[in-house]
């Protein structure tokens, strides 16, 4: 498919902020604005807890605006499109999200990501902002091979860890056992993406790359990097035949085994599309004796317009779904 | 010849203007081997550190040079930010205690920026990074007489670093996990730090033929 | 723009059933399916409170299948898509929706819609199935001039109506009632569309009509139905100029009216767009003294891949705000 | 002559045949009036009347008429079900009690279907719906002298009238809402009923050629 060139949008480098100023005011009983774009809860946790700060780049909406709430994340520090933000930002958010219990900054595992996440680390290590962790997060099995999985990037499964360590720290909990959480949720964690086409930049107005119809890539990134390799595009099941297993052997998850799944819309697909994926995902799952928690299914970390999806899973034990099954209220993010 | 405040402020503009006309260009090779936005970032940082040295009273070769650092490791985001970043922060003791530069000087900067970069994004030589760009236009810059000579040779070097890229695999960045699809495409860190060097020499040419 | 034409599907004919398998299967804590195409409650509400029924094709999805559950509808008759079911499933789902208090058939206006409902309806008196009332809905201002509302069609705005609706039938209330409240909640509120995309069919594979890149279109109907003419696509902000006033002149609202706010996401414009566009919404609501109670930006009830968007606004008083606050757990519409 | 049970059931395949040869075209057609759907909802629903008839065991006229009524209705599903099956379930009355129908009784069947649509839609010709077909095809088909005669007529005066909602603007249907911008283009219900009664027309010639 061609991309759709014209985007509603006024300005292109007024993007960020604009689109920030309408979803901070529409959604303002969850959310506030603050400082160079942080999103922040509209009522903070109470003192003492450990707070839960995430950079990244704009274009992945509802991702990571609609998870900041209740049971989910305390500050978002917003960069420009597919852009982490630099250190000075990360430190203001990390102040943002500082409630005495100490803070701990999750980086979805991208080099820009983690290289400005560093930095600034050792920002406020000279302005002796104490107790801060960082966790450098992944699950896209398709970026490194099994035993480098630390190599990895981090995609739409992160879900899981936005949710569960969420929950986790809306409890009294040490910083460090906070950080222990996140890295077993993201160890128990697998993703794998395919898409169908490639989506417009809203600065530019160019296509990210040339996608022609009726081809398919598995294991794109979440910025429109290219993946795997071009094939014919397939049927549903075709798809999810080609997608499931490698998720399975990698884990590997097992007969007997209870996961949670997400389907994540990359934002061009149908949920027609998405409901049909997931039958064929379902179906699988119980033949190979793995048994479904809860499922979600829907756009939770887009990448713009882009026609495609990723399955993820998630094996969870009595504590990972009791803490699934916990309250969250964020704009994009809803659980009771 | 020395590079004092003025002629650094100068000199970020020069950079600044040859940035903005490239960012399309650049744009397109980070969109072969990452997320396209490579341009975007460094155009809108320089820009922003042009900005902000203008607001600056009376600055300082250090405060020009502090302004640089800030404003691209804010302003910039993403990768080539923290990378561009510690450039400018490592390279800062050694413009520090400077009312101006001499070539020596300037050495000493660019090889205290070029550790930077290596340490923070714990990248050599052959990574297909735009180490591959600023490696060889240090080293050609010390072995240079002049600044002119140094200029000079720093454009050429960094242009052929930079296109010395387009044969390898990536080992860092997010062209990392392209594997042998890397191949063919130039690394647009690296073409922007040819761009920089360019924009550099081009300057003081002009610099020197208009005193 | 072109359509994407390969869509991730099986055999066109299963398209219906594969995605309700794949929908009720992921949220069967929500819902469950029976009969030919019903989706209901996974738990009926209890005896003695009336029934929401809902007909209407596919392809809207989240609508209406994310829209069944607690505080909200009680049974979905799933058509074919954009193809109002026959009159003999619409019985099935009125009587499976029956709890003794009557059953409140709701109607998105469009002519295969009515006309189906009343055959049901009669088909429903034959058999002595009494205490079913149906409410004509409708909230389109493109689609026919003020003072004759009633041939307006039903579009993205009946979100309000099944919000409310469902809240205040949550309660003991009379059918009569149930449906006086429908009515209410319609005749405040007022929707328009427009598009820049077309989408493709994904039983023919064939676009739905021709659009080129640049052009928009205002007024599209929830089944692409074409609109009121095109015109080069304009920024985000001249769109809201457009199309807000037309709505604001219609009811009319006036300064100091409170609103509930809607943009909906016919399915292919990006989160980020839709943000930037109620940022404009939002100002301009102000400045002519309305404010805004609530919003809800995303897609509710799409036209498949469409990119395009509507904004609905519904004039709420003490009663249909207390209704919204009302708790609400379907897939795709969660409250609390 | 007169048409059977199994008459009956050979013009239903005749039809669900023909239609779904243009399920693409009315399609397109309802692309430009509607929301594209019509071809497939009405093939796909003779196709099931043609099935479920096939699974009835020594059926009667009546019984025919009643499963392809049930089969419009529930499995054609849009407008065109409900006002289709009402053509179908309105005629009932008119087919019940008789073995085989004569010219004179279909012509019944017809007038009394055709008031069906007419009550259940409220729809006149000039609306730009498929009455315009159905209309003047019963009219024709009551004013010739036999079968043969009659379904000539009905093709003819059928498809003429689908031709003539070209120029008109729609009172009904989806097409209302498209005011001047319906001219030009054929109302889709208004050409499936053309295409079914040519292909009751060809299915006719056919059955007496090999008679
Ligand atoms: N670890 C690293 N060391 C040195 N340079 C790097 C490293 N990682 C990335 N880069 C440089 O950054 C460039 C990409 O910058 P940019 O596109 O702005 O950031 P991002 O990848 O975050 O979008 C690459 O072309 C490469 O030259
Ligand atoms: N009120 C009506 N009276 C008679 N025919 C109608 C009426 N409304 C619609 N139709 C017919 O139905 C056709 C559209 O059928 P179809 O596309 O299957 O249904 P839908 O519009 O629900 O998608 C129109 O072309 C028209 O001939
Ligand atoms: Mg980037
Ligand atoms: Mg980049
Ligand atoms: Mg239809
Ligand atoms: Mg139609």
């Amino acid at each position: 498919m061609t991309a759709r060139f014209h985007k509603l949008i006024n300005e292109p480098d007024r993007i960020v902020d604009e689109m920030l100023a309408g979803f901070c005011d529409a959604y303002s009983d969850i959310v506030r604005l603050a400082g160079d774009r942080l999103v922040l809860r509209a009522q903070p946790k109470a003192m003492g807890k450990v707070g839960l700060v995430m950079a990244g780049g704009s274009g992945h909406e509802p991702a990571m605006l609609g998870w900041i709430g209740r049971g989910l994340l305390d500050v978002n520090i917003v960069g420009e499109i597919f852009t982490a933000p630099g250190p000075g930002r990360i430190v203001d958010g990390i102040r943002a999200a500082d409630r005495g219990g100490g803070v701990l900054l999750c980086v979805s595992h991208h080099e820009g990501d983690r290289l400005n996440a560093e930095l600034a680390l050792e920002f406020c290590e000279a302005d002796a902002i104490d107790k801060v962790e960082m966790v450098i997060l992944y699950d896209d099995i398709s970026s490194a091979p099994k035993g480098r999985e630390s190599e990895r990037r981090g995609t739409a499964g992160l879900f899981f860890v936005w949710k569960l360590l969420g929950a986790y720290c809306e409890g009294d909990v040490e910083l460090e056992a906070a950080k222990a959480l996140a890295e077993k949720v993201r160890d128990n964690t697998r993703s794998l993406a395919m898409s169908l086409s490639s989506c417009a930049s809203p600065v530019s107005g160019e296509v990210m790359f040339e996608m022609a119809p009726g081809e398919m890539e598995i294991g794109m990134g979440l910025h429109g990097e290219i993946g795997m390799g071009r094939q014919e595009a397939l049927s549903a099941d075709e798809t999810v035949d080609l997608m499931l297993q490698p998720i399975l052997d990698d884990l590997p998850f097992r007969a007997g085994d209870e996961a949670l799944v997400l389907l994540n819309n990359s934002g061009g697909m149908t949920l027609m599309e998405l409901f049909i994926l997931y039958r064929g995902v379902a179906v699988r799952l119980r033949e190979a004796g793995i048994s479904i928690y809860k499922s979600w299914i829907g756009p939770y970390a887009t990448t713009l317009e882009t026609a495609g999806f990723a399955i993820a899973l998630c094996r969870v034990d009595a504590q990972l779904k009791a803490l699934w099954d916990a309250p969250a209220n964020g704009a994009y993010m809803k659980q009771h | 010849m020395r590079i004092g405040p003025a002629e650094l402020a100068a000199m970020l503009e020069a950079i600044a203007r040859r940035i903005s006309a490239e960012r399309e260009a650049l744009n397109r090779l980070d969109a072969a081997l990452g997320d396209g936005d490579h341009g975007t970032s460094v155009s809108a940082a320089f820009s922003a550190a042009v900005d902000d040295i203008a607001a600056l009273n009376q600055p300082s070769a250090s405060d020009i040079w502090l302004a640089a650092a800030k404003a691209v490791m804010n302003r910039m985001g993403g990768a080539s930010g923290a990378i561009f970043g510690s450039f400018f922060l490592k390279g800062l003791p050694a413009v520090r205690g400077h009312d101006s530069l001499s070539k020596s000087d300037m050495e000493a900067v660019l090889k205290a920026g070029l550790q930077g970069v290596k340490a923070r994004g714990k990248t050599e030589v052959g990574d297909k990074t735009m180490v591959d760009a600023l490696a060889p236009a240090v080293a050609d810059f010390a072995k240079a007489g002049d600044y002119a000579e140094g200029w000079r040779g720093t454009a050429a070097a960094a242009r052929i670093g930079a296109d010395s890229t387009r044969t390898l695999t990536a080992r860092r960045g997010r062209a990392r996990y392209l594997g042998e699809r890397a191949i063919g495409h130039i690394d647009p860190g690296a073409a922007t730090v040819a761009t920089i060097f360019e924009a550099i020499d081009a300057w003081w040419e002009e610099l020197i033929r208009s005193n």
